[in-house]
């Protein structure tokens, strides 16, 4: 599925890569100052434990081509370990509620020594059939057993509980959660870097790429597939411990169907060939469902939409989109191809102007029609009804799709020309 | 220069004991019996459709023999997975290219080293650190002559690049006996020529079991040749012993053998 | 299953916004529940009619004051998401909240609520409960800062079971419940009051089925058929409660069924005529209860929402509440909460009270029955029963009161130990 | 006698149903190794144009010009969207219809509201067919029976004795000889995505008004169609077929057997009580686990026969 430019190469290696780590380090320590209100940095959690379990996840989809329809069963399992045990800390054991998310992915991994032995038998289509069977599987029986998953209600707990750490951090406060959930989102971003560049890490780019040749040079691919899913189960236990610490509750919405295909839509949103792929995919994640779903009751419908347009025109992901840049500014010649870009931009935005002018008058008539006709749009009032707005709306589409037009060629145009050149300069 | 080499004492390096293979009803492989000793350049030649890939899967672990068995440095290789197979000292190569197109070519001769080495499934281990490993790859680049194309994505290389850098996996574990399934299909005259002095500079002092079609690349390798017809070992003998023999004019070349079949 | 994924999902607020600042002469009031999503439809008419019963008391300063608002906060039907709907609330300032609409968000929510008051004990949050009926909030996991303004399952099996005992026609008696929490409560206080009361009563099926999942319910009315059972007891709720009454008509199955939710939103619609005479319902309102104080209010609500109104709940919780406030001049969460403890307040139904050691209100019930009503939206239809004048989504079936329960009797004792935080 | 009668026409009636919700899946997911996960949204939508249809036209009209419609609207998805997206492989298909379901979705809301709507089977159809001593079977049920057979025929008939359908199977697996022969490939796939999405919609028109025809209901359909077309097996109508029937009777008389461990124990003599470790695991009954059979079966199924019943290939 990846193609693309040129395998990407960072001269110096080890200068280019502490730049990137240390101002990814920096920026979890600063977020906080900009964003402190108390739903934000909830939010924030959310997104970083997100973040863990999309990459986990692409351990499996983007790194070894495994595409699990059911992941969110390691994750919501673990989670369940995790706040029994934050439960039984209340309780008296001695473990530090720090070292919780590690009790999640030791029971994630547990589940992928389970589960995994059974469904790595297969690649392809069946073993996204047996997960997904799995899947179904394991949120049915969440609801049938009541001692251990708490029924509907779920299990709730208090994060307040066992030794403060260091004295005086005991987790009440979001601001401390907020530093946990930094300090593993740090450690399991580089611990799974960091497996990319082990032997079994580029075996598994090697399974992904070409599961017959691997049996002839030595390795069993049921074997790779089966190790990978246990550890990828690990940092998914980790991202549900993590999130049970959060909202100290768990519940069957954790292992359900609907937390697999959301971690499957936004991993591929962010760009499944890369490593930090699926982290854009989370933080995507955070906009789409938070600011967006707050403005408007059609925000289901946008997402939809993006996430076609993606399939459709960017099956790599906004990932891709900016590594296929890498190349053009290399050259130095992104000056040249900027204007249109800029062209397209403002065709995407008058066309998303249009749409959303469309869809937000339909809604209003189909659903808030008792409340009147007219609906406020950022200040003013638009009377629904009449055929003025209507116009508008046609109006906008058509200047978008002509904007549209130029720079698509503008685009193809400047693209080819830079992109022959930097080939033939490499052959030469 | 490939003086026909005397037949050695020593334990044959394989050796294939009335080997059948059918797929449902039809018989491919009718009984094949073949001794190749340690060392030993051997080509499997024959018309399309003799069975000569499907003898590479059976001896490769890929499809399972309906009778007979294989034996590899005197060890039966009855029910052993392709994996277990590669890991006793066998290594073969694919007649559709068949290398890791997302991997740099440096990756893809990596990966081949890595269980050799003894990295087998190493989690802990970083890549960087295996001096070992990335010394024999490098190695392995400069022999194929891949060297300038280290860090290309395998999937952009020429074809003949990517015949070579196939050949280059297949030897890049150290496997004793090599399988080469037609190395030069598709091929130039002058890439051929060069593929040749490539198999014959990573094949010393190993054995080599080769299916070619190009004559003139057979004849410049082999030691002894096997003439395999309708899935039956016709003739197996020294070049020029195959050369003149009636019944392999006759079933395989057609033409007589004087004029060559450049 | 798939096809949700985005209608469950996670939080809905603006990132980081300043809140506004509770402005002394509102008190707004969160609304916490499902606005996208699979039940969007439920939570979008609970949603009106707090808006109008809300507009009602303003217009009449109901408050002796402040103006009361509902703002809406979409949790998409997940407990988790709640909790991040209630954080949104608590960062806008809103001192109460209010959800209906599944028990895993309501006790996500009590639990939630309860923690952030211990943790800021100046900005202390009150929960009040118009729908959530899982006996625990107001037993094992009841909490000074959560009022049910419903009453408990438990209750209504209890005036259900004391209603049943009275027809000894009934011998034979078949359970079904959604397989969770709710359901296994459910089917396990039916047996134990019906031994109680009726220990004649022979219990011939108690089925747990997965939710949603179940496509054909045949099979288990060929069961019930073959255990002759006179009447069936479910908690089913939405596609589980329809599909069931269908294949019952089907099956040509005619013993009654005993439900708490066949009037709920889309579920007249679904079942059709198959319910006609058949499917009962334990409320504390509907269309055609005599006395019915409430007519011009919800005729008035019909008319501007198109929706049948359903919550007398909701009226009774939101007058209760501007009383609380009027009393104590003040709209300070722990007064109000205070002067809610114990009130005794005379509802369109007759009196109703919240019983102050575990915040559940005791109201009167009705069981009534779905027939063919009088007319059919506004047009009359024939062979209609005529007491029953108003219809059900105008699908000609109207609910018929078959007893009228008193408070007394709906009452459980509770076995929950309230920690009460100080009360100045 | 009569519960086993019963249960068995239940349990066989029930299958045909899943047939004829999976067959147009069954058809793309073998023809085209399509994973549509928009299957059940085109079921959904058959629905909804069959109500809005019959409120005109009434039933029978609607019977026809439904399926024909989510049918043009299938290939349309087919020519503009699927076929851009199939050159990158099967993931971003699946992917594409997976965004697809929603949109469905949202557009239902979008048009016809958030809640049910009142598409009632049709007045002649209302009664019950026959009675089978006390239990009447619905004639509406015996209906889409025989809809489901007539799908099974029909498929099965163009599949293997037109020229279309040779072409179809052909191209499924050699795509580029047949197109070499002449043949517009692209057209064919088109087509039978097309066709997959008219029986969903068909299905719908008739599951709609037996079932509840309301937004949530493609989810209620969406996975148990997939189990079929798995467990049936890649490639094989057949399979769909003895896996639909199989699952149907299977999941009917698991309903009426309320064997759990515990009474499984307490005839050999043990007694379980509530206080036993894992005890709710073990009174756990087998008719509290019938709807969830099939994902059983699907993962069996998978591990130890992952061509399925009948099918030629794994998918």
């Amino acid at each position: 599925m990846a193609q693309g430019a040129q395998k990407i190469v960072f001269r110096p290696l080890n200068l280019a890569r502490c730049i990137i780590w240390s101002g990814f380090a920096l920026l979890l320590l600063v977020l906080p100052l900009f964003f402190n209100k108390g739903f934000a940095l909830t939010l924030m959690c959310q997104i970083g434990t997100i973040m863990i379990f999309s990459l986990s996840f692409n351990m499996l989809l983007g790194q070894s081509g495994m595409l699990s329809l059911g992941h969110a069963v390691y994750s919501g399992l673990g989670a369940y370990f995790a706040i029994h045990m934050l439960n039984l800390i209340g309780k008296g054991w001695l473990f530090p509620v720090s070292l919780l998310p590690l009790v999640g992915g030791l029971a994630g991994a547990l589940f992928g020594v389970l589960f995994g032995y059974v469904t790595t038998k297969k690649s392809g289509t069946p073993f996204a059939m047996i997960t997904l069977g799995i899947g179904e599987l394991v949120f049915a029986m969440s609801l049938m057993f009541p001692e251990f998953f708490g029924g509907e209600g779920g299990v709730s707990s208090n994060r307040i509980a066992g030794e403060p750490l260091f004295g005086f951090i005991t987790f009440g406060p979001q601001i401390q959660v907020y530093y946990l959930v930094a300090v593993w989102l740090f450690i399991c971003t580089a611990a799974m870097y960091a497996f990319t560049h082990t032997p079994l890490g580029r075996i598994a780019n090697a399974v992904r790429d070409n599961p017959e040749r691997v049996e002839f040079i030595g390795y069993e691919t049921q074997r790779v597939r089966y190790l990978v899913l246990i550890i990828s189960g690990f940092f998914a236990g980790i991202a549900g411990g993590l999130g049970a610490i959060n909202f100290e509750i768990v519940s069957s919405e954790n292992v359900s169907a609907i937390r697999s295909g959301t971690v499957l839509l936004f991993t591929f949103i962010g760009g499944v060939p890369f490593f930090f792929g699926p982290m854009i995919g989370a933080v995507i994640f955070g906009f789409f469902i938070v600011v967006l779903a707050t403005i408007t009751k059609a925000w289901l419908l946008y997402l939809g939409l993006f996430f076609v347009m993606m399939v459709m025109y960017c099956p790599g992901g906004i990932a891709t989109l900016i590594m296929m840049q890498f190349p053009i500014v290399k050259a130095g010649r992104f000056r040249e191809i900027f204007p249109s870009y800029c062209l397209a931009v403002a065709a995407g935005l008058t066309l998303l102007a249009a749409l959303v002018f469309a869809v937000e008058m339909i809604y209003h008539l189909s659903l808030e029609a008792a409340a009147g006709t007219t609906k406020a749009f950022f200040g003013y009032d638009v009377e629904v009804a009449s055929a003025t707005p209507w116009l508008g709306v046609a109006l906008l589409s058509g200047i978008g799709a002509v904007l549209f037009v130029a720079a698509r060629r503008g685009i193809s145009t400047h693209w080819d020309r830079i992109m022959g050149d930097i080939i033939r300069s490499q052959t030469a | 220069m490939n003086a026909p080499a005397p037949m050695p004492v020593i334990a044959a390096a394989l050796e294939l004991r009335a080997v059948r293979k059918s797929f449902g009803v039809t018989e491919i492989i009718r009984g094949v019996d073949l001794a190749i000793t340690k060392g030993e350049r051997h080509a499997v030649i024959g018309p399309n459709g003799a069975g000569k890939s499907t003898l590479f899967n059976l001896i490769s672990g890929r499809f399972g023999v309906s009778t007979g068995a294989i034996l590899l440095n005197g060890g039966d290789l009855a029910g052993l997975k392709p994996f277990e197979i590669n890991r006793k000292g066998l290594a073969r190569s694919f007649q559709i290219t068949n290398i890791f197109a997302n991997l740099s070519v440096f990756e893809n001769i990596r990966c081949a080293v890595l269980y050799p080495l003894g990295y087998k499934y190493s989690f802990w281990k970083a890549l960087s650190t295996l001096k070992d490993a990335n010394l024999r790859a490098d190695e392995i680049l400069e022999l194929i002559g891949l060297k300038k194309r280290r860090d290309v994505k395998a999937g952009l290389l020429t074809y003949a690049e990517q015949r070579a850098l196939e050949i280059g996996i297949t030897i890049a574990g150290g496997a004793e006996v090599i399988l080469l399934d037609e190395p030069t299909a598709g091929m130039s005259r002058s890439e051929s020529d060069q593929a040749v002095e490539l198999i014959r500079k990573v094949t010393v002092g190993k054995t080599l079991v080769m299916v070619e079609h190009d004559m003139s690349v057979v004849f410049s390798l082999a030691d002894r040749i096997s003439v395999l017809v309708y899935g039956e070992v016709i003739a197996t003998d020294v070049p020029e012993k195959i050369r003149g023999n009636a019944a392999v004019q006759e079933a395989y070349l057609g033409t007589s053998l004087a004029e060559g079949a450049h | 299953m798939f096809k949700q994924t985005f209608g469950a999902l996670a939080a809905g607020a603006i990132l980081g916004l300043a809140a506004s600042a509770a402005s002394a002469q509102t008190v707004k009031i969160g609304y916490i529940d499902p606005l996208s999503g699979p039940f969007a439809n439920v939570g979008e008419a609970g949603l009106k009619q707090f808006q109008f019963v809300i507009d009602d008391i303003n217009a009449r300063n109901l408050t002796g004051g402040p103006k009361l608002e509902i703002v809406p906060l979409d949790n998409k039907g997940t407990p988790q998401e709640s909790l991040n709907q209630l954080k949104v609330a608590i960062d806008r300032g809103m001192r109460f909240v209010t959800q209906g609409n599944g028990s895993g968000a309501a006790l996500a929510i009590s639990d939630a609520v309860a923690k952030h008051n211990e943790r800021n004990p100046g900005q202390s949050v009150l929960y009040l409960n118009y729908a959530a009926v899982d006996p625990d909030l107001t037993n094992s996991k009841c909490n000074f800062w959560h009022f049910r303004f419903d009453v408990n399952a438990d209750m209504k099996m209890e005036a259900l079971t004391t209603y049943l005992a009275k027809d000894q026609g009934i011998k034979k008696v078949y359970l079904i419940h959604q397989n969770y929490a709710f359901g296994q409560q459910n089917s396990r206080i039916a047996k134990e009051l019906l031994a109680r009361k009726r220990p004649d009563i022979q219990i011939v099926g108690d089925d747990l089925h997965p939710i949603g999942q179940v496509k054909d319910f045949s099979p288990y009315v060929a069961k019930m058929k073959a255990a002759n059972a006179d009447i069936v007891i479910t908690g089913n709720w939405g596609n589980d409660m329809s599909l069931l009454i269908k294949a019952a008509k089907d099956a040509n199955y005619n013993g009654a069924f005993y439900t708490y939710y066949a009037g709920g939103l889309g579920t007249p619609t679904a079942m059709g005529e198959a319910a006609a005479g058949k499917v009962k319902q334990i409320t504390e309102w509907h269309a055609n209860i005599a006395p019915n104080k409430t007519e011009k209010f919800a005729n008035e609500f019909e008319k501007k929402y198109k929706l049948d109104f359903y919550y007398l709940r909701v009226n009774t919780m939101m007058y209760m509440l501007a009383d609380a406030i009027k009393k104590e001049k003040s709209a300070e969460p722990l007064k109000v909460a205070f002067a809610l403890e114990g009130m005794k307040f005379a509802s369109d139904t007759g009196e109703v009270e919240m019983r102050a050691s575990d915040h559940q209100i005791i109201n009167p019930m009705y069981i009534s029955t779905i027939v063919k009503a009088a007319n059919k939206g506004d047009k009359p239809q024939a062979g209609g029963d005529k007491s029953v004048k108003y219809d059900q989504e105008d699908t000609g079936l109207g609910f018929k009161t078959d007893a009228r329960i008193e408070a007394y009797v709906v009452s459980q004792p509770t076995s929950c130990q309230m920690k009460r935080p100080p009360k100045s | 006698m009569e519960f086993f009668l019963i249960s068995l026409l239940n349990g066989v009636s029930y299958g045909l149903l899943l047939f004829m919700l999976s067959s147009g899946l069954t058809l793309i997911f073998s023809m085209m190794g399509v994973l549509n996960f928009a299957h059940a949204s085109f079921y959904m939508l058959g629905a909804y144009f069959a109500y809005q249809i019959s409120v005109k036209f009434g039933f029978w009209p609607a019977l026809l010009m439904a399926p024909l419609v989510v049918g043009v609207l299938g290939a349309l998805v087919e020519r503009f969207m699927l076929r851009r997206v199939h050159k990158f492989g099967h993931v971003p298909e699946l992917l594409l219809t997976f965004g697809l379901a929603y949109l469905i979705e949202e557009f239902v809301h979008l048009i016809w509201g958030r809640s049910s709507l009142d598409y009632k089977v049709p007045t002649e159809m209302d009664g019950p067919l026959f009675t089978l001593y006390t239990t009447t079977f619905p004639m509406y049920r015996g209906f889409m029976m025989l809809v489901a057979v007539l799908m099974l025929l029909a498929i099965f008939l163009v599949l293997t004795r037109t020229r279309i359908g040779l072409v179809i199977q052909a191209s499924l697996t050699h795509p580029d000889t047949v197109e070499a022969l002449g043949h517009n490939v692209p057209r064919v796939f088109m087509l039978v995505f097309g066709g997959g999405c008219a029986l969903a919609g068909l299905a719908g028109v008739i599951g709609g008004n037996a079932f509840v025809t309301e937004p949530g209901m493609a989810a209620a359909v969406g996975s148990i169609v997939f189990v079929v077309a798995v467990v049936g097996g890649m490639g094989s109508l057949a399979g769909a077929f003895v896996a639909s029937l199989l699952i149907g009777v299977i999941q009917t008389f698991a309903v009426a057997m309320d064997y759990s461990f515990v009474t499984l124990l307490k005839s050999a003599g043990f007694v379980i009580t509530p206080d036993t470790f894992l005890y709710s695991l073990w009174k756990l009954t087998i008719a509290q686990t019938a709807p969830i059979l099939p994902y059983l079966f699907l993962v069996l199924i998978l591990i130890f026969r992952p061509r399925g019943l009948m099918g030629t290939r794994e998918g």
